[in-house]
């Protein structure tokens, strides 16, 4: 049996596709039929895109869509913010790629960040473009997104040079930002007041979800250890919240906080409804993030608390150090879709007649001027939210990988 | 541990202190919960709206558009909600059967040995999920059904016609310009359970794809190497037993269906929440309306739990 | 040459890639007459299963031809289920249908595939469990056997589809030690019987008593063929020594 | 002190916020409404505009809260707004300590509520509707209205409710329904902004009465007592000619001429009106400084050289035969 | 008595009922002294476990007392950390912290808990992890040692707490037979070196060689104790007699 040299062959592409395609008759005709349905799809949605759409109607409203009625003259503070939020960025990825998990192989510009910068600079140029924004405007962005990438280079050029007691003190940078981007936003501090009723467009629903998500997290984890808990008064309470909620549509959650808080609070002190929504969305959310976090706690083995408690941890400290972090761990993807239908989640402040990003639109399409260009601006919206969320879930994912290099499935030798 | 000659100290005693920290924590719920409870009810007495129930009697004074219950506007406030409840569980119901159907027809898509049919289902799921309900629902609504031509122009097939104003069934003729058909649902319908069920079904595909790859390899092995062909061996293999991991995850899929029905006043549609919504507008009886409101939907919760509980009771049985 | 058994099964230079570009056949040839028993031996990992299960067209393959029972296989979905009428086929983890009583699990092939009346398919089942020596399990889900009964179930479900040919994957290595036994017995009587059978298997007192040929594999080339009494006693390929050497 | 005392508890609270928070509809062309680049304008933004120059001597110290039909009246009585200028109709209920408990500053806008349908359609009056779909706002009076007439014509109809103006006219405009009900300005106000205005007719029904006031809440009458004489303010001030252009010189003219009397009284140069309102003895000047008399208010937003192209019609001053008439201030 | 070695571990009469009320002690005796070995045996079912996890306040009690190295436990928490500070722990499930390094699972303790330097700790429990033997594993993860190294540093994990008493349940019953020896070999270098040790083990030949005295367990009462020389070749109770009939 002589044969050739281990030769590596993989079927040539085209006749893989003809297989995937056409393995049998039947295959054969779903693919027909389905080419062609994605074909007429295809078609009739380019000749509507290219002919039919008016994208006027966005680039007329694109302050209205980006910040709602967020006074225009105070509009530099959220530029300044912009660019910050756009510094840091680029210097946690580039941080990122300069130390990357154990396993990985450290290179400046993986595979993956070139098509990430190529997209980004692609969306920058072309997008202020295509919104026929004024050419300061455009150049800002121009400007901002080569900031991101320069700080991305530099950090991963020169970030293993940072002295690892300054490096530590980086991922600091993010809630600090969140509470300098919140003054920028609000006002105080010597800033004009800019009340939230003022706030709209997407920086109503980026604020909203970041408040929610970064709220309802701790609380969900409380609530968690409580329904876990052996105090039967903890573990009750945390039962009966936790169902309720969810038991619950979001809607009449929210609708109770606009029309019922009024009254369970003493005249005055009922705070300002974009706040009173925010504060639904996030117990609403806490929910949800409890039973994410439980099926991690459940997957701890009752022996570690046990081992963490012989070796005289406090329960506390055992949580801290031993607990949470296994069962965050396994808890991370059901926390992100979380994070993502409460993302989702925020459109529902329309309903409630604030200006979050679907709220701007319907307001948009109240103006005579772009009454009936419907499709234009849900379609918009739709690529946004959508972006996002996969961007989440993308992120998720990369982070599961990044935590677990060393699966308890991966035995020595 | 009985009898201690010293006495422990009790903020250091472990048989006291859980429940100390309890009664910490009952006395801050409780002393919070009586403040917004004393504040609503000095709130309520000021506005005259103390819990009464006597206004459900009353006539609502207006009308709804679709009502399987019949209604006008001289009926009373409990008749009104009573037929958006009505509505409700009709849009639940045909919606749950549609998004199990199409979600199984899409969760059995993404194993399909046609690579096209494979990647497109996970190119539906991916896209559906990621965008939120409501926009899709009013994208349905304003921008699909309201585009739908009308009167003379309507599709019409034997026995059918589906107009702006809805799909008729039976046999519908045009009387003065309207359709008027024996069987007929409204385009706020239609657009609302299109909506549901697309979006729900991208989820019940990811229940039914998880619970098909967890049944195993050899099962299809084992099925093909005795002749059945790919479907058969589907239907009467594999899904019986991906059942045991599907049901359980349907279960969620359908009440957060059963919630999502809520979001019908972005298209029109009348259910509970938009004829709650009109009724504590008339009425001011904020209160009422939401206890009512709340429970409605937690009780569907509830019946959709048991009834799956009972199945998901049946699917594991065949086991053993 | 008229009275030399029929050919059933014709494989020449099968050469196989998976997907990933591994290259897991690399030309093999087997002939197998009726009546045979052929029992494969070889390293893991040797390509032993893959080349097992293209006989049933469970795995395709790029160069070569195999004929089964006269019939070619080729991408003819027709052909396909031709072949696999011929052939049954029992894996190493018996894969019986869990949700299904042993019963259910013999007569659901032929009712469903073949079409035969459900009576006559019990009838033939219960007899074929007697034959396996568990007729009085059949009313019993698999998860309740132990593993020797199961895979017994598994040969008798083969079986029901009345083949002419069995296939056998490593039947006995996913058994503890005391159900091997009444495994090989049953295989054991399936050779009496005259069933044409190729296994794949390490059991040397089994290949010694009822295998015609035994055939080494290893990475993917089939490196010695020889009746079980030269192969055990005096292998010829150095590769075969090393082999027997691991194996005892 | 100055003020004889009444110094009500919302506008000592809106003072020391240092601004009016306006609850207003928000996408109303004329009455409220968001240009793009952010600002509000509108018959009722200028009613809020005027009250803020009254009390905190600048109309750009308005918050302005956009409430949908449901919510307007619990953000009104949970104080979230001061004042609730949304075009919304005075009726007893609405009125009454039993009812929401309001306290209603004259009306600003005599309306009726009124049918508009396609001019193609064939419909000539109500009764022709019957059978057919009709899209209304959700929480309305004039889904009320529309329940009642129908009953009275004994006509079956279907009503499409919807949760928000704009979604109502776009279901109207992409024919889901042959016609839609509210108020006629605000029917006029839409159908300015259709791609065909003149393809949309307004019925001759006129349903009801549609008072539009501005309000607040019963429980503090001084606060009300204030807004209501900033709005007759406005109506006094087109009486006596008085305009935007004109009030320096008139202002002037008054101080330097004791025998005007009642214009002295009024703009605050003698007397104490303003202080008895708790408000400034000029409040009158910044009022109409800000955004002129009631005509030029009218004219500005919904009047004829609007896109509105509203008639003064009922809303004339009284003298021209309209009802639009401010007690003497004295 | 002068020159006797102290009482680290004196139970008297101690009761247990579980939750479920259960019974699960019916008043234990049990006195170790420092330097002892004592290994405790019996039947599952028995109460070993529970008695075993009663000596660092793991499980409370509800008749009797306990006092650890002259502390008496009661429900002060102030004791019950003193005790867990003298009393290391090592159960069947290894039950380090997956998360964790190596090193780290050694040092989180030390240094949260006793607020000792890091490296100082780092320092000791590479010394620690030498002296079982794994000094090389220091910065893997548990998931990628043996079972066998993983309960090795289970112990050096507790011995980094420097306590003055080692409680063993079951230590190498989750084993696999060939590392069952390396963990025994580190436990008889510990109890050579003077730890004062108690530990639930079936292992007959590590207790003949190490234990100063075995103690048998039935039922929730320790039927015997007794030096292991006399205890396995001449056991006084039957109940003693007929578990030895059972484990050998
Ligand atoms: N689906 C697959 N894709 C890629 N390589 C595969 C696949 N299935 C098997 N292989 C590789 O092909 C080779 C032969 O596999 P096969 O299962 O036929 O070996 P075997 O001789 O049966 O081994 P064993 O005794 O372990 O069952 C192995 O190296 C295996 O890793
Ligand atoms: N939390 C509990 N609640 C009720 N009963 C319990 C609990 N934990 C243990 N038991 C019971 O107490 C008895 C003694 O348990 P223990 O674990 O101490 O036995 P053991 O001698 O260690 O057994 P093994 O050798 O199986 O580990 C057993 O019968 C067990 O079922
Ligand atoms: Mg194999
Ligand atoms: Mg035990």
């Amino acid at each position: 049996m002589a044969s050739t040299a281990p030769l590596v062959v993989r079927a040539s592409p085209l006749r893989r596709l003809q297989k995937e395609l056409f393995g049998s008759r039947l295959d054969g005709l779903i693919s027909i039929a389905l080419l062609a349905a994605l074909l007429a799809a295809a078609l009739g949605f380019f000749r509507w895109a290219l002919f039919q759409a008016q994208w006027a109607v966005l680039s007329a409203n694109s302050t209205l869509f980006a910040v709602g009625r967020y006074p225009v003259e105070q509009q530099w503070r959220l530029w300044l913010l912009t660019t910050l939020l756009a510094l840091a960025t680029g210097l946690s990825w580039g941080l990122l790629r300069a130390f990357p998990g154990s396993g990985a192989v450290r290179a400046l510009w993986p595979r993956n960040d070139r098509w990430a910068a190529a997209i980004l600079g692609v969306l920058a140029l072309w997008r202020p473009m295509a919104l026929q924004l004024t050419l300061a405007i455009q150049a800002r962005w121009w400007g901002i997104a080569g900031l991101l990438l320069l700080a991305r280079w530099a950090a991963g050029r020169y970030g293993p040079a940072i002295p690892q007691a300054f490096r530590r003190l980086i991922p600091l940078l993010w809630p600090l930002l969140y509470l300098v981007g919140m003054v920028l936003i609000s006002g105080g501090l010597g800033l004009v007041q800019v009340p939230p009723s003022e706030w709209g467009g997407l920086l109503l629903t980026v604020l909203m979800a970041t408040f929610a998500i970064l709220l309802c997290f701790p609380l969900g984890v409380l609530l968690a250890l409580g329904r876990r808990s052996e105090l039967p008064l903890l573990r009750w309470g945390s039962v009966i919240y936790i169902e309720f909620i969810r038991g619950a549509p979001l809607i009449t959650l929210l609708f109770l906080g606009q029309n019922i808080l009024g009254f369970l609070l003493p005249g005055g002190l009922a705070p300002d409804r974009v706040w009173r929504a925010a504060w639904v969305l996030t117990f609403f959310a806490a929910a949800y993030v409890a039973e994410a976090v439980r099926s991690g706690l459940v997957a701890v083995p009752a022996g570690q608390l046990e081992a963490a408690r012989s070796l005289g941890l406090s329960v506390p400290l055992a949580l801290v150090h031993v607990v949470l972090p296994q069962a965050l761990r396994v808890a991370l993807p059901a926390t992100v879709g979380q994070f993502i239908s409460l993302l989702q989640d925020t459109t529902l402040l329309s309903l409630i007649g604030l200006l979050d990003l679907l709220g701007t639109a319907r307001t948009v399409m109240a103006n005579p001027m772009f009454l009936g260009k419907n499709a234009e601006v849900y379609l918009v919206l739709a690529i946004l939210f959508w972006s996002c969320c996969a961007a989440l879930g993308l992120g998720s994912r990369a982070l599961e990988t990044r935590l677990n290099p060393h699966s308890p499935s991966a035995p020595q030798a | 541990m009985t009898s201690r000659s010293e006495v422990t100290p009790w903020w250091r005693n472990r048989r006291y202190l859980p429940w100390l920290v309890q009664g910490a924590v009952a006395l801050v719920i409780g002393v919070v919960v009586a403040f917004l409870l004393t504040n609503l009810l000095l709130n309520l007495t000021a506005r005259g709206l103390l819990l009464s129930w006597s206004w459900l009697g009353q006539p609502a004074g207006f009308d709804l558009a679709e009502t399987i219950l019949p209604f006008d506007a001289s009926l009373p406030y409990w008749r009104a909600m009573l037929a958006g409840l009505v509505n409700t569980l009709r849009v639940v119901i045909a919606g749950l059967v549609g998004a199990t159907v199409l979600g199984t027809l899409i969760g059995t898509a993404s194993f399909s040995s046609n690579g096209l049919l494979r990647r497109l289902a996970r190119v539906y799921v991916e896209v559906i999920r990621n965008i939120p309900l409501l926009l899709q629902l009013i994208f349905w609504y304003f921008v699909v059904f309201l585009a739908l031509p009308n009167g003379r122009d309507a599709l019409q097939l034997p026995g059918l016609v589906l107009a702006k104003s809805g799909l008729f069934l039976g046999s519908p003729e045009l009387v003065d310009g309207v359709w008027q058909a024996p069987l007929r649902f409204t385009v706020e319908f239609g657009a609302l359970l299109t909506g549901l069920v697309v979006y729900t079904a991208a989820f019940i595909a990811e229940v039914v794809r998880g619970g098909i790859a967890s049944v195993p390899k050899g099962q299809w092995e084992a099925a093909t190497s005795l002749g059945f062909p790919p479907l058969l061996t589907l239907r009467r293999i594999v899904l019986p037993q991906a059942l045991r991991v599907i049901v359980p995850g349907l279960n969620s899929q359908y009440i957060s269906l059963a919630k999502n029905s809520s979001l019908a006043v972005a298209c029109g549609f009348t259910d509970l929440y938009s004829v709650s919504e009109t009724t504590l507008n008339q009425t001011g009886r904020a209160i009422e309306v939401m206890l009512i409101l709340l429970g409605s939907y937690l009780v569907i919760d509830l019946v959709i739990s048991a009834l799956m509980n009972g199945l998901n009771g049946l699917v594991q049985l065949r086991e053993r | 040459m008229i009275s030399s058994p029929a050919l059933m099964i014709e494989a020449r230079g099968v050469e196989k890639w998976y997907p990933n570009g591994f290259h897991a056949l690399r030309g093999v040839d087997l002939c197998v007459h009726q009546g045979e028993v052929v029992v494969i031996m070889g390293p893991s990992g040797s390509g032993k299963s893959t080349f097992l299960r293209t006989f049933n067209a469970m795995e395709d393959f790029q160069k070569g031809s195999i004929v089964v029972d006269g019939i070619e296989i080729s991408d003819d979905l027709r052909r396909i289920d031709a072949i696999r009428r011929e052939v049954g086929m029992v894996f190493q983890q018996f894969n019986l249908f869990p949700h299904l009583t042993v019963l259910d699990n013999l007569t659901l092939a032929p009712v469903k595939v073949r079409k035969r009346p459900k009576a006559e398919v019990e009838r033939q089942a219960l007899e074929l469990l007697e034959r396996v020596g568990i007729a009085e399990q059949a009313h019993k889900f698999p998860g309740q056997l132990s593993g020797g009964q199961q895979q017994r179930v598994a040969i008798a479900r083969s079986l029901c589809m009345e083949p002419r040919i069995m296939l056998f994957d490593e039947p006995t290595s996913a058994l503890d030690p005391e159900m091997v036994q009444e495994v090989l017995a049953v295989m054991q009587e399936l050779a009496r019987d005259g069933m044409t059978m190729v296994v794949v298997s390490h059991e040397v007192r089994f290949a010694r008593k009822v295998a015609s040929r035994v055939v080494l594999m290893a990475d993917g080339e089939v490196v010695e063929v020889a009746p079980p009494q030269q192969f055990f006693t005096n292998p010829r390929h150095e590769r075969s020594k090393q082999f027997l050497s691991q194996i005892s | 002190s100055d003020g004889g005392g009444v110094q009500s508890q919302k506008m000592a609270a809106i003072k020391a916020r240092g601004s009016l928070i306006c609850g207003v509809d928000g996408k109303l062309p004329g009455f409220s409404f968001v240009s793009p680049d952010g600002s509000y304008s509108g018959l009722d933004v200028d009613i809020c505009k005027a009250t803020a120059a009254a009390v905190l001597s600048d109309p750009a110290k308005v918050t302005y809260r956009d409430l949908s039909a449901t919510e307007r009246f619990a953000a009104l009585s949970s104080g979230e707004v001061d004042l609730l200028s949304r075009n919304t109709t005075m009726t007893l209920s609405r009125d009454a300590p039993g009812g929401n408990a309001l306290a209603f500053a004259p009306t600003t806008f005599f309306d009726g509520q009124a049918v508009m349908v396609p001019a193609t359609s064939g419909i000539r009056s109500l009764k022709d509707v019957a059978g057919k779909p009709i899209c209304v706002e959700t929480g309305t009076a004039s889904e009320l209205n529309l329940a009642d007439r129908m009953r009275e014509l004994n006509a079956t109809y279907t009503p499409l409710k919807f949760q928000s103006g704009d979604q109502t006219y776009a279901a109207y405009l992409q024919g889901r329904c042959v016609a839609v009900t509210t108020d006629r300005s605000q029917l006029a106000a839409k159908r300015t902004g259709f791609p065909k205005p003149s393809e949309h007719i307004l019925l001759p029904d006129v349903l009801s009465k549609e008072p539009l006031n501005p309000a607040t809440v019963n429980a503090d009458p001084a606060w009300a007592d204030a807004v209501r004489w900033v709005v007759y303010s406005l109506i006094q001030a087109e009486e006596m000619g008085i305009t935007a252009a004109n009030i320096d010189a008139k202002v002037a003219e008054a101080k330097a001429n004791k025998n005007l009397a009642q214009l002295r009284r009024f703009f605050g140069v003698e007397g104490d009106l303003g202080k008895q309102l708790g408000l400034p003895a000029d409040f009158v000047v910044r009022t109409v400084k800000a955004v002129g008399n009631y005509g030029e208010v009218f004219e500005r937003n919904v009047g004829t050289g609007s896109p509105l192209k509203l008639e003064r019609g009922v809303n004339q001053q009284w003298r021209q035969g309209g009802l639009m008439y401010s007690p003497p201030f004295l």
